[in-house]
Protein backbone atom coordinates (compact mmCIF):
# COMPACT_ATOMS: atom_id res chain seq x y z
CA UNK A 1 0.00 0.00 0.00
CA UNK A 2 1.31 3.50 -1.11
CA UNK A 3 0.52 6.87 0.21
CA UNK A 4 1.71 10.29 -0.07
CA UNK A 5 2.04 12.07 2.79
CA UNK A 6 2.28 15.74 2.62
CA UNK A 7 3.66 18.02 5.08
CA UNK A 8 3.17 21.81 5.59
CA UNK A 9 4.98 24.78 7.80
CA UNK A 10 7.10 24.22 10.89
CA UNK A 11 6.15 20.58 10.24
CA UNK A 12 7.59 20.48 6.99
CA UNK A 13 10.66 22.48 8.00
CA UNK A 14 11.54 20.50 10.95
CA UNK A 15 11.65 17.73 8.96
CA UNK A 16 12.92 19.11 6.03
CA UNK A 17 10.37 17.00 3.88
CA UNK A 18 7.67 18.69 1.78
CA UNK A 19 6.38 15.28 0.46
CA UNK A 20 7.16 11.37 0.42
CA UNK A 21 5.86 8.33 -0.50
CA UNK A 22 5.09 6.07 2.67
CA UNK A 23 4.43 2.11 1.81
CA UNK A 24 3.50 0.58 4.44
CA UNK A 25 3.20 -3.12 2.98
CA UNK A 26 5.17 -4.27 6.07
CA UNK A 27 2.62 -2.92 8.84
CA UNK A 28 1.47 -6.44 11.21
CA UNK A 29 -1.79 -7.54 9.31
CA UNK A 30 -3.63 -6.99 12.36
CA UNK A 31 -3.55 -3.03 11.73
CA UNK A 32 -5.34 -4.06 8.24
CA UNK A 33 -9.17 -3.71 8.16
CA UNK A 34 -10.42 -4.37 4.57
CA UNK A 35 -7.01 -3.04 2.88
CA UNK A 36 -6.87 0.28 5.06
CA UNK A 37 -5.31 1.26 8.28
CA UNK A 38 -6.17 4.44 10.10
CA UNK A 39 -4.33 7.89 10.66
CA UNK A 40 -2.90 6.22 14.31
CA UNK A 41 -1.26 3.79 12.29
CA UNK A 42 0.46 6.12 10.01
CA UNK A 43 1.24 8.22 12.14
CA UNK A 44 3.25 5.23 14.13
CA UNK A 45 4.98 4.63 11.07
CA UNK A 46 6.13 8.04 10.32
CA UNK A 47 7.24 8.38 14.61
CA UNK A 48 9.68 5.32 13.72
CA UNK A 49 11.86 7.87 11.56
CA UNK A 50 13.87 8.85 14.45
CA UNK A 51 13.24 11.25 17.51
CA UNK A 52 12.93 14.17 14.86
CA UNK A 53 9.53 12.75 13.99
CA UNK A 54 8.31 11.40 16.82
CA UNK A 55 8.57 15.07 18.33
CA UNK A 56 7.05 16.32 15.38
CA UNK A 57 4.46 13.98 14.39
CA UNK A 58 3.19 13.44 18.00
CA UNK A 59 3.16 17.23 18.77
CA UNK A 60 -0.71 18.05 20.24
CA UNK A 61 -2.59 20.23 18.06
CA UNK A 62 -1.43 18.41 15.04
CA UNK A 63 -4.34 18.60 11.82
CA UNK A 64 -4.83 15.88 9.57
CA UNK A 65 -6.30 15.76 6.36
CA UNK A 66 -6.96 12.86 4.25
CA UNK A 67 -7.63 13.71 0.15
CA UNK A 68 -7.89 17.31 1.15
CA UNK A 69 -10.64 17.05 4.74
CA UNK A 70 -9.81 17.38 8.00
CA UNK A 71 -9.94 13.89 9.63
CA UNK A 72 -9.24 12.42 13.15
CA UNK A 73 -7.12 9.42 14.03
CA UNK A 74 -9.64 6.98 13.45
CA UNK A 75 -9.88 8.04 9.63
CA UNK A 76 -9.25 4.73 7.09
CA UNK A 77 -6.33 5.02 4.84
CA UNK A 78 -6.09 3.44 0.97
CA UNK A 79 -3.82 2.21 -1.74
CA UNK A 80 -3.03 5.67 -3.32
CA UNK A 81 -5.04 8.45 -1.17
CA UNK A 82 -2.64 11.76 0.66
CA UNK A 83 -2.66 12.24 4.03
CA UNK A 84 -1.51 15.66 5.03
CA UNK A 85 -0.22 16.66 7.77
CA UNK A 86 0.48 20.42 9.92
CA UNK A 87 0.01 22.94 12.27
CA UNK A 88 -3.53 24.46 12.77
CA UNK A 89 -4.48 27.20 9.84
CA UNK A 90 -3.49 30.58 10.50
CA UNK A 91 -4.48 32.24 6.98
CA UNK A 92 -6.69 34.87 6.38
CA UNK B 1 -19.37 32.13 -6.83
CA UNK B 2 -15.58 31.54 -7.94
CA UNK B 3 -12.22 31.27 -5.64
CA UNK B 4 -9.05 32.82 -6.44
CA UNK B 5 -5.77 31.72 -5.25
CA UNK B 6 -2.90 34.15 -6.33
CA UNK B 7 0.62 35.43 -5.63
CA UNK B 8 -0.38 38.99 -7.27
CA UNK B 9 -1.66 41.70 -5.35
CA UNK B 10 -5.35 41.62 -5.25
CA UNK B 11 -7.09 44.06 -7.36
CA UNK B 12 -10.14 45.69 -5.24
CA UNK B 13 -11.83 47.58 -7.82
CA UNK B 14 -11.78 44.98 -10.54
CA UNK B 15 -12.75 42.34 -8.05
CA UNK B 16 -15.73 44.32 -6.78
CA UNK B 17 -16.90 45.17 -10.04
CA UNK B 18 -16.78 42.18 -11.39
CA UNK B 19 -18.49 40.70 -7.81
CA UNK B 20 -21.62 43.52 -8.38
CA UNK B 21 -21.92 42.66 -12.30
CA UNK B 22 -24.24 44.41 -14.36
CA UNK B 23 -27.00 43.72 -12.52
CA UNK B 24 -26.46 44.70 -8.82
CA UNK B 25 -27.62 43.03 -6.15
CA UNK B 26 -29.52 45.07 -3.41
CA UNK B 27 -26.73 44.73 -0.80
CA UNK B 28 -22.89 44.42 -1.30
CA UNK B 29 -20.37 44.13 1.54
CA UNK B 30 -16.83 43.16 1.47
CA UNK B 31 -13.72 42.48 3.77
CA UNK B 32 -10.06 43.27 3.12
CA UNK B 33 -6.65 42.00 5.35
CA UNK B 34 -3.84 43.52 4.93
CA UNK B 35 -0.30 43.15 6.22
CA UNK B 36 0.36 44.59 9.22
CA UNK B 37 3.80 46.04 10.33
CA UNK B 38 3.37 45.10 13.87
CA UNK B 39 1.80 41.64 15.53
CA UNK B 40 1.89 40.59 18.93
CA UNK B 41 5.21 39.36 18.64
CA UNK B 42 6.92 42.79 17.48
CA UNK B 43 7.02 44.63 14.31
CA UNK B 44 7.12 42.65 10.85
CA UNK B 45 8.60 42.88 7.92
CA UNK B 46 7.06 41.04 5.24
CA UNK B 47 4.79 37.73 5.89
CA UNK B 48 4.76 34.72 3.97
CA UNK B 49 1.88 32.62 2.98
CA UNK B 50 2.33 29.17 2.40
CA UNK B 51 -0.53 26.92 1.31
CA UNK B 52 -1.80 23.59 0.47
CA UNK B 53 -2.83 24.46 -3.09
CA UNK B 54 -5.59 21.55 -4.10
CA UNK B 55 -7.19 21.68 -0.09
CA UNK B 56 -7.34 25.25 -0.04
CA UNK B 57 -9.31 25.65 -3.27
CA UNK B 58 -11.68 22.88 -1.72
CA UNK B 59 -11.97 24.34 1.25
CA UNK B 60 -12.66 28.06 0.14
CA UNK B 61 -15.23 26.76 -2.76
CA UNK B 62 -17.26 24.90 -0.06
CA UNK B 63 -16.88 27.92 1.97
CA UNK B 64 -18.35 30.15 -0.31
CA UNK B 65 -20.82 27.46 -1.35
CA UNK B 66 -21.93 27.01 2.36
CA UNK B 67 -22.07 31.03 2.71
CA UNK B 68 -24.11 31.33 -0.61
CA UNK B 69 -27.13 28.66 1.16
CA UNK B 70 -26.78 29.85 4.56
CA UNK B 71 -27.19 33.58 3.80
CA UNK B 72 -28.97 33.33 0.22
CA UNK B 73 -26.27 35.08 -1.69
CA UNK B 74 -27.01 36.05 -5.20
CA UNK B 75 -22.84 36.32 -5.29
CA UNK B 76 -19.67 35.56 -3.67
CA UNK B 77 -16.24 35.98 -4.27
CA UNK B 78 -13.10 34.58 -2.10
CA UNK B 79 -9.35 35.67 -3.17
CA UNK B 80 -6.83 34.56 -0.96
CA UNK B 81 -3.14 35.48 -1.95
CA UNK B 82 0.13 33.26 -1.42
CA UNK B 83 4.00 34.10 -1.26
CA UNK B 84 6.02 36.74 -0.03
CA UNK B 85 3.71 39.74 0.83
CA UNK B 86 5.72 42.89 2.51
CA UNK B 87 3.35 44.80 4.69
CA UNK B 88 0.52 46.99 3.49
CA UNK B 89 -0.11 44.81 0.83
CA UNK B 90 -3.55 42.86 0.44
CA UNK B 91 -3.90 38.86 1.84
CA UNK B 92 -7.21 38.09 1.66
CA UNK B 93 -10.74 39.74 0.13
CA UNK B 94 -14.18 38.71 0.63
CA UNK B 95 -17.37 39.79 -0.82
CA UNK B 96 -21.22 39.02 -0.78
CA UNK B 97 -24.39 39.89 -2.36
CA UNK B 98 -27.42 39.47 -1.13
CA UNK B 99 -30.98 41.21 -1.08
CA UNK B 100 -30.40 42.74 2.21
CA UNK B 101 -28.04 43.89 4.38
CA UNK B 102 -28.07 41.64 7.15
CA UNK B 103 -27.07 38.71 4.70
CA UNK B 104 -24.40 40.24 2.76
CA UNK B 105 -22.81 41.49 6.16
CA UNK B 106 -22.65 38.13 8.05
CA UNK B 107 -21.96 36.12 5.19
CA UNK B 108 -18.38 38.35 4.91
CA UNK B 109 -18.03 37.49 8.21
CA UNK B 110 -18.66 33.82 8.64
CA UNK B 111 -16.63 33.84 5.18
CA UNK B 112 -13.64 35.38 7.40
CA UNK B 113 -13.86 33.81 10.06
CA UNK B 114 -14.54 30.04 9.08
CA UNK B 115 -11.21 30.52 6.32
CA UNK B 116 -9.11 32.16 9.05
CA UNK B 117 -9.59 28.20 11.25
CA UNK B 118 -10.38 25.90 8.32
CA UNK B 119 -8.49 26.69 4.94
CA UNK B 120 -5.11 25.73 5.11
CA UNK B 121 -2.71 28.43 4.90
CA UNK B 122 0.31 29.50 7.47
CA UNK B 123 2.01 32.86 7.84
CA UNK B 124 5.55 33.84 8.61
CA UNK B 125 6.38 36.28 9.72
CA UNK B 126 9.64 37.79 9.17
CA UNK B 127 10.59 40.37 12.11
CA UNK B 128 13.67 41.87 13.13
CA UNK B 129 15.20 38.48 14.79
CA UNK B 130 14.55 36.22 11.21
CA UNK B 131 11.04 34.51 10.57
CA UNK B 132 8.53 32.80 12.94
CA UNK B 133 5.64 31.37 12.41
CA UNK B 134 2.50 32.71 13.54
CA UNK B 135 0.56 31.04 16.04
CA UNK B 136 -2.76 30.02 15.33
CA UNK B 137 -5.27 32.14 18.14
CA UNK B 138 -7.70 30.66 20.07
CA UNK B 139 -9.83 34.06 19.38
CA UNK B 140 -10.33 32.29 15.69
CA UNK B 141 -11.76 29.32 17.24
CA UNK B 142 -13.86 31.03 19.26
CA UNK B 143 -15.80 33.41 16.44
CA UNK B 144 -15.83 30.27 14.12
CA UNK B 145 -17.94 28.27 16.84
CA UNK B 146 -20.18 31.20 16.78
CA UNK B 147 -21.49 30.16 13.85
CA UNK B 148 -22.39 26.70 14.49
CA UNK B 149 -24.63 28.06 17.68
CA UNK B 150 -26.46 30.26 15.30
CA UNK B 151 -28.06 29.82 12.07
CA UNK B 152 -29.35 33.08 11.53
CA UNK B 153 -28.28 36.12 10.70
CA UNK C 1 -13.55 60.42 9.27
CA UNK C 2 -16.04 62.32 6.86
CA UNK C 3 -19.50 62.66 5.76
CA UNK C 4 -20.57 62.88 2.25
CA UNK C 5 -24.13 63.63 1.05
CA UNK C 6 -24.34 64.09 -2.46
CA UNK C 7 -26.29 63.56 -5.90
CA UNK C 8 -23.77 61.71 -7.88
CA UNK C 9 -23.27 58.24 -7.99
CA UNK C 10 -20.74 56.82 -5.50
CA UNK C 11 -17.24 56.27 -6.50
CA UNK C 12 -16.72 53.23 -4.72
CA UNK C 13 -12.85 52.33 -6.15
CA UNK C 14 -11.97 55.69 -5.32
CA UNK C 15 -14.06 55.93 -2.02
CA UNK C 16 -12.03 52.68 -1.49
CA UNK C 17 -9.12 54.15 -2.23
CA UNK C 18 -9.25 57.24 -0.37
CA UNK C 19 -10.30 55.16 3.28
CA UNK C 20 -7.49 52.72 3.07
CA UNK C 21 -4.76 55.49 2.07
CA UNK C 22 -1.05 54.84 1.80
CA UNK C 23 -0.79 53.10 4.90
CA UNK C 24 -4.04 50.77 5.10
CA UNK C 25 -5.09 49.79 8.07
CA UNK C 26 -5.20 45.55 9.38
CA UNK C 27 -8.91 45.01 7.57
CA UNK C 28 -11.02 47.09 6.07
CA UNK C 29 -14.73 46.18 5.76
CA UNK C 30 -17.63 48.20 3.12
CA UNK C 31 -20.97 48.16 2.89
CA UNK C 32 -22.90 49.19 -0.51
CA UNK C 33 -26.75 49.66 -1.07
CA UNK C 34 -28.08 49.93 -4.03
CA UNK C 35 -31.52 50.75 -5.63
CA UNK C 36 -33.69 46.91 -6.06
CA UNK C 37 -36.18 46.16 -8.90
CA UNK C 38 -38.65 45.62 -6.51
CA UNK C 39 -39.85 45.60 -2.88
CA UNK C 40 -42.56 44.39 -1.36
CA UNK C 41 -44.98 46.62 -2.47
CA UNK C 42 -44.33 45.94 -6.24
CA UNK C 43 -42.05 46.76 -9.17
CA UNK C 44 -39.98 49.97 -8.60
CA UNK C 45 -38.57 51.36 -11.09
CA UNK C 46 -36.58 54.27 -9.34
CA UNK C 47 -35.82 55.64 -6.08
CA UNK C 48 -36.74 59.60 -5.05
CA UNK C 49 -34.84 60.08 -2.13
CA UNK C 50 -35.68 62.89 0.24
CA UNK C 51 -33.58 64.52 2.90
CA UNK C 52 -32.83 67.02 5.81
CA UNK C 53 -29.69 68.07 4.91
CA UNK C 54 -28.28 70.25 8.04
CA UNK C 55 -29.20 67.06 9.98
CA UNK C 56 -28.51 64.56 7.64
CA UNK C 57 -25.09 65.58 7.95
CA UNK C 58 -24.92 66.29 11.64
CA UNK C 59 -26.42 63.11 12.42
CA UNK C 60 -24.19 60.69 10.29
CA UNK C 61 -20.80 62.42 11.55
CA UNK C 62 -22.26 61.68 14.86
CA UNK C 63 -22.50 58.11 14.10
CA UNK C 64 -18.56 57.92 12.38
CA UNK C 65 -17.59 59.44 15.90
CA UNK C 66 -19.41 57.13 17.66
CA UNK C 67 -18.34 53.71 15.47
CA UNK C 68 -14.83 55.19 15.39
CA UNK C 69 -14.76 54.99 19.63
CA UNK C 70 -17.12 51.62 20.09
CA UNK C 71 -15.12 49.93 17.25
CA UNK C 72 -11.74 51.75 17.95
CA UNK C 73 -11.59 52.81 13.94
CA UNK C 74 -8.39 53.80 11.96
CA UNK C 75 -10.69 55.18 9.64
CA UNK C 76 -14.30 55.50 8.48
CA UNK C 77 -16.50 57.23 5.92
CA UNK C 78 -20.37 57.99 5.10
CA UNK C 79 -21.67 58.56 1.93
CA UNK C 80 -25.42 59.05 1.08
CA UNK C 81 -27.03 59.40 -1.79
CA UNK C 82 -30.19 62.19 -2.58
CA UNK C 83 -32.43 63.10 -5.22
CA UNK C 84 -33.70 60.36 -8.73
CA UNK C 85 -32.37 57.08 -8.54
CA UNK C 86 -32.77 54.66 -11.06
CA UNK C 87 -32.61 50.98 -10.23
CA UNK C 88 -29.23 49.55 -9.74
CA UNK C 89 -28.04 52.88 -8.73
CA UNK C 90 -25.73 53.33 -5.75
CA UNK C 91 -27.56 54.90 -3.00
CA UNK C 92 -25.64 54.15 0.16
CA UNK C 93 -21.37 53.39 1.21
CA UNK C 94 -20.00 52.74 4.70
CA UNK C 95 -16.48 51.90 4.87
CA UNK C 96 -14.34 50.87 8.40
CA UNK C 97 -10.82 50.86 8.85
CA UNK C 98 -9.74 48.76 11.68
CA UNK C 99 -6.64 46.58 13.28
CA UNK C 100 -8.44 43.73 13.36
CA UNK C 101 -11.65 41.80 11.15
CA UNK C 102 -14.66 41.70 13.84
CA UNK C 103 -14.34 45.67 14.82
CA UNK C 104 -14.58 46.66 10.75
CA UNK C 105 -17.01 44.22 10.08
CA UNK C 106 -19.29 45.56 13.27
CA UNK C 107 -19.09 48.84 12.79
CA UNK C 108 -19.64 49.29 8.94
CA UNK C 109 -22.88 46.65 10.38
CA UNK C 110 -23.40 49.99 13.58
CA UNK C 111 -23.39 52.28 10.95
CA UNK C 112 -25.86 50.87 8.53
CA UNK C 113 -28.29 49.82 11.04
CA UNK C 114 -28.09 53.11 12.81
CA UNK C 115 -28.21 55.05 9.88
CA UNK C 116 -31.28 53.49 8.76
CA UNK C 117 -33.53 54.53 11.77
CA UNK C 118 -32.02 57.76 13.10
CA UNK C 119 -30.48 59.56 9.19
CA UNK C 120 -33.28 61.97 8.01
CA UNK C 121 -33.73 60.57 4.64
CA UNK C 122 -37.13 59.16 3.19
CA UNK C 123 -37.39 57.07 0.14
CA UNK C 124 -40.30 57.17 -2.50
CA UNK C 125 -40.24 54.37 -4.91
CA UNK C 126 -41.85 54.86 -8.54
CA UNK C 127 -43.56 51.74 -9.29
CA UNK C 128 -46.19 50.59 -11.91
CA UNK C 129 -49.17 52.56 -10.45
CA UNK C 130 -47.64 55.49 -9.55
CA UNK C 131 -45.14 56.52 -6.24
CA UNK C 132 -45.75 55.99 -2.95
CA UNK C 133 -43.44 56.70 0.32
CA UNK C 134 -41.75 53.58 1.80
CA UNK C 135 -42.87 52.70 5.10
CA UNK C 136 -40.63 51.99 7.92
CA UNK C 137 -39.70 48.20 8.34
CA UNK C 138 -39.87 47.34 11.92
CA UNK C 139 -37.06 45.17 11.78
CA UNK C 140 -34.44 47.91 11.16
CA UNK C 141 -35.64 49.17 14.48
CA UNK C 142 -35.17 45.71 16.00
CA UNK C 143 -31.78 45.57 14.29
CA UNK C 144 -30.91 48.87 16.10
CA UNK C 145 -31.91 48.16 18.73
CA UNK C 146 -29.65 44.90 19.28
CA UNK C 147 -26.28 47.65 19.48
CA UNK C 148 -27.68 49.29 22.76
CA UNK C 149 -27.99 45.57 24.74
CA UNK C 150 -24.26 44.66 23.60
CA UNK C 151 -21.29 46.96 23.54
CA UNK C 152 -18.93 44.47 22.18
CA UNK C 153 -17.93 43.72 18.99
CA UNK D 1 -41.12 84.44 19.63
CA UNK D 2 -40.45 83.10 15.65
CA UNK D 3 -39.91 79.60 15.52
CA UNK D 4 -38.98 78.08 12.08
CA UNK D 5 -41.04 74.66 11.10
CA UNK D 6 -39.69 72.03 8.70
CA UNK D 7 -41.90 69.94 7.31
CA UNK D 8 -40.46 66.45 5.26
CA UNK D 9 -42.08 63.74 3.25
CA UNK D 10 -45.26 62.47 3.24
CA UNK D 11 -45.82 65.59 5.53
CA UNK D 12 -44.85 67.69 3.40
CA UNK D 13 -46.70 66.70 0.68
CA UNK D 14 -49.83 66.51 2.66
CA UNK D 15 -49.75 70.00 4.04
CA UNK D 16 -48.44 71.71 0.97
CA UNK D 17 -45.72 73.11 2.61
CA UNK D 18 -41.98 72.18 3.48
CA UNK D 19 -41.46 75.24 5.56
CA UNK D 20 -43.06 78.39 7.65
CA UNK D 21 -42.04 80.81 10.44
CA UNK D 22 -44.41 80.48 13.34
CA UNK D 23 -44.91 83.47 15.25
CA UNK D 24 -46.32 82.04 19.02
CA UNK D 25 -46.37 85.39 20.56
CA UNK D 26 -50.74 85.00 20.79
CA UNK D 27 -49.93 81.68 23.49
CA UNK D 28 -51.77 81.89 26.98
CA UNK D 29 -48.78 82.80 28.86
CA UNK D 30 -49.31 79.77 31.24
CA UNK D 31 -47.84 78.00 28.44
CA UNK D 32 -44.44 79.45 28.25
CA UNK D 33 -41.67 78.83 30.98
CA UNK D 34 -38.94 80.61 31.16
CA UNK D 35 -39.39 82.06 27.76
CA UNK D 36 -39.67 78.44 26.19
CA UNK D 37 -42.88 76.34 25.00
CA UNK D 38 -42.62 72.75 24.74
CA UNK D 39 -43.00 70.79 21.72
CA UNK D 40 -46.42 69.58 22.29
CA UNK D 41 -47.78 73.40 22.56
CA UNK D 42 -46.32 73.88 19.18
CA UNK D 43 -48.29 71.47 17.75
CA UNK D 44 -51.37 72.23 19.20
CA UNK D 45 -51.06 76.00 17.25
CA UNK D 46 -50.20 73.94 14.12
CA UNK D 47 -53.21 71.50 14.78
CA UNK D 48 -55.25 75.10 14.82
CA UNK D 49 -54.38 75.34 11.36
CA UNK D 50 -57.43 73.56 9.85
CA UNK D 51 -58.56 69.56 9.75
CA UNK D 52 -55.62 68.34 6.98
CA UNK D 53 -52.86 70.32 9.52
CA UNK D 54 -54.19 68.30 12.28
CA UNK D 55 -54.67 65.26 10.70
CA UNK D 56 -51.27 65.48 9.92
CA UNK D 57 -49.55 66.67 12.73
CA UNK D 58 -51.30 64.03 15.06
CA UNK D 59 -50.37 60.72 13.54
CA UNK D 60 -48.81 58.44 15.92
CA UNK D 61 -45.40 57.72 14.57
CA UNK D 62 -44.72 61.46 14.00
CA UNK D 63 -40.38 62.19 14.59
CA UNK D 64 -39.48 65.88 16.07
CA UNK D 65 -36.23 67.32 15.39
CA UNK D 66 -35.61 70.42 17.78
CA UNK D 67 -32.10 71.89 15.65
CA UNK D 68 -30.92 68.85 14.19
CA UNK D 69 -31.62 66.71 16.75
CA UNK D 70 -34.67 64.13 17.56
CA UNK D 71 -36.62 65.25 21.08
CA UNK D 72 -40.01 64.47 22.35
CA UNK D 73 -42.92 66.44 22.93
CA UNK D 74 -41.55 67.88 26.50
CA UNK D 75 -38.50 69.29 24.75
CA UNK D 76 -38.32 73.32 25.13
CA UNK D 77 -38.15 75.42 22.23
CA UNK D 78 -36.93 78.85 22.31
CA UNK D 79 -36.99 82.00 19.59
CA UNK D 80 -35.30 81.16 16.49
CA UNK D 81 -34.73 77.15 17.22
CA UNK D 82 -35.93 75.17 13.98
CA UNK D 83 -38.41 72.39 14.96
CA UNK D 84 -38.35 69.49 12.10
CA UNK D 85 -41.58 67.42 11.54
CA UNK D 86 -41.67 64.49 9.75
CA UNK D 87 -42.36 60.63 9.42
CA UNK D 88 -39.66 57.26 11.01
CA UNK D 89 -36.68 57.29 8.22
CA UNK D 90 -36.52 55.20 5.55
CA UNK D 91 -32.37 55.87 3.96
CA UNK D 92 -30.07 53.46 3.74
Amino acid sequence: MSITIKLFASLREALGEAELQLEVGALPPEEVVDGAINVAAIKSVLSARGTNWSDAINQPNLVHALNHKVVYLDALVRDGDELALFPPMTGG
Amino acid sequence: MSVSLQAEPIDIAAEYAALVGALPGAAVATFTGYVRDHSGEGPVGALELEHYPEMALKVLQNLGREAAERFRLDNWRIVHRFGLLPVSETIVWVGAVADHRGEAISACEFMMDTLKTEAPFWKREQGAEGARWVASREQDGERRARWEQSKGV
